[in-house]
């Protein structure tokens, strides 16, 4: 009896607003039994076919159904129990009210977006006036803006992956990370090697910081680096062990 | 005055798609900011016309040439272009929701979608349709969404206030909400 | 012929500075090439007027939409204007997956960041930011990106070995952005 696939819809208040619809129900006038009733055989009916059904369907179904055995099993005939019961009513009906105005408000911008698309620009013209360029005018991003962009790449990762989540400890920042790094260093006068650096990180994000606070430490001349085949070695630079200024 | 326009449309074709805000016409062409809108304006009417295939728009206060529609088809045979792709229902109604209602938090958005919405926000994000807006006051300090410059470009509006009204009414009878 | 006309222009404008062979507007338009050449020459006239900031040139059988002289010295200024250009969280996402994992094609970029990259590859291209580094071995012998010279430069890396080792996780998601 039900020809629409469950993944048809966008979320059980969709497909709530579908049976409304399809059983010619009134939504300010809402008959709560014949929804929940069709809600509950539609779920089955699915399930039934053995497709998956998400679990915002089951946890509306279990309110649906908690709300219809108080409704049904009156156990004190208190005037506040009838009106938690109506207020539930009335809050699903808002709630679907709600809903379905943003569908509608979402089909002005699919048009929007599918007219959109069918305008084309094209890129910032560089060659053509490549004469014009000089050498200020080039893009200001450095490193620190790339790596912050494939942090948040990896965040995003990250986030998409639920095992990683948990080891969100505490941010360091990069302040932080370069006193750290300057009390571990503040005896070192041989260089080493960048990746010694890392070595106490617990994860990407601290790799990230501890790069960067290299890189403010370079900047700053707090350190020299050089490189020899594929490894990077950092030096002190010795102005900053004291503040005396040597001959 | 025909000077300008002249600069203005070499300008817009240069930039292309960054396009142009009205205060940087106004500074190059060291003119008036009415003088701008009123050179924007003859542009567009220069290219109203039939035989053009460029118009110029003016998206979330950025002034650029496009393309006319009937142009797109022979665009994507000869770029061969994918095909122009639709924003799925829950993109588009999480989309809606952050437009009228940010900056709001994803458990907010949850609330009015009845589905959870983590992947889309991210991926929302990604497409640079939304940004984070600072963090709640409520517990835990979550995270506040609003949707960016680039949306409004997206859905050709200069700016949220031409979104269509949000029915307010509870005077409407079902009937009229469904159709 | 209207129709062509407005079609050449669209053209020209999307494709820019490689401008496009008569060849190839004859295979779009499917016409023949005494039409081509009729119709670039009405484009032509078109743009000769004084209120124009465009000209339409042909050399070397490839026919381009460039600026006129006169614009240049304000082109100078905007871009003078616009020496902090940054780039977009969307742009700096994308040359970040391609530094960290060159070559890549644009299916695997589109993988990692969930979102179709084709016109973000095409500006970064034109930005000398990134170029093709061959074709991959896969179905379709898909192109490769790779960062440039001109990347190293603009992000003051003396080689991608400066950039830390990241390991970067399958990326899993259920929620579809289109459809």
């Amino acid at each position: 009896m039900f020809t629409i696939e469950i993944d048809q819809f966008n979320g059980p208040l969709d497909l709530m607003l579908f049976l409304i619809k399809e059983k010619k129900l009134d939504l300010f006038d809402l008959d709560m039994a014949i929804l929940i009733d069709q809600y509950q055989s539609y779920l089955f009916t699915m399930q039934e076919r053995s497709l998956e059904i998400a679990s915002e369907y089951l946890s509306e179904l279990a309110g649906l159904i908690e709300y219809k055995s108080k409704k049904l099993i009156p156990r004190d005939k208190s005037e506040l129990d009838a009106n938690a019961v109506e207020d539930e009513k009335e809050s699903l009906v808002r709630r679907l009210i709600e809903y379905q105005r943003f569908k509608e408000v979402s089909l002005d911008l699919s048009i929007r977006y599918d007219h959109r698309q069918l305008l084309v620009s094209k890129p910032f013209e560089k060659q053509s006036v490549s004469h014009l360029f000089t050498a200020e005018t080039s893009i200001s991003n450095d490193a620190y803006d790339l790596l912050k962009a494939m942090r948040k790449v990896m965040h995003r990762l990250s986030l998409a992956n639920p095992f990683e989540t948990k080891l969100t400890s505490k941010e360091l920042s990069v302040d932080q990370r370069i006193d750290m790094l300057r009390r571990a260093l503040s005896n070192k006068h041989d260089s080493f090697l960048l990746e010694d650096l890392f070595a106490d990180c617990s994860s990407v994000q601290m790799m990230i910081v501890t790069f960067l606070a290299v890189l403010d430490m370079i900047r700053m001349g707090e350190l020299t680096f050089t490189s020899n085949e594929d490894q990077i070695y950092l030096l002190r630079s010795d102005e900053y062990d004291t503040v005396v200024v040597h001959s | 005055m025909t000077q300008w326009l002249s600069i203005l449309e070499g300008l817009l074709f240069v930039i292309g798609d960054e396009g142009l805000t009205i205060e940087q016409i106004k500074k190059t062409l060291d003119i008036e900011e009415v003088e701008v809108l009123e050179l924007i304006d003859q542009l567009k009417a220069r290219y109203e016309s039939q035989d053009r295939g460029l118009q110029v728009v003016l998206f979330a206060g950025v002034c650029k040439l496009v393309t006319k529609e009937h142009v797109h088809p022979y665009i994507s045979q000869l770029l061969s272009y994918q095909k122009t792709r639709s924003l799925s229902q829950s993109a588009l109604e999480t989309l809606a929701i952050i437009a009228y209602k940010q900056p709001i938090t994803r458990v907010e958005i949850e609330e009015i979608r009845g589905v959870s919405c983590d992947v889309m926000l991210r991926k929302l994000q990604a497409l640079d349709l939304i940004r984070d807006a600072g963090r709640s006051d409520a517990i835990g300090r979550p995270i506040l969404y609003e949707v960016t410059q680039d949306f409004l470009d997206t859905f050709e509006l200069m700016s949220l206030n031409e979104l269509p009204q949000l029915d307010v009414g509870e005077h409407l009878s079902s009937d009229q909400l469904f159709e």
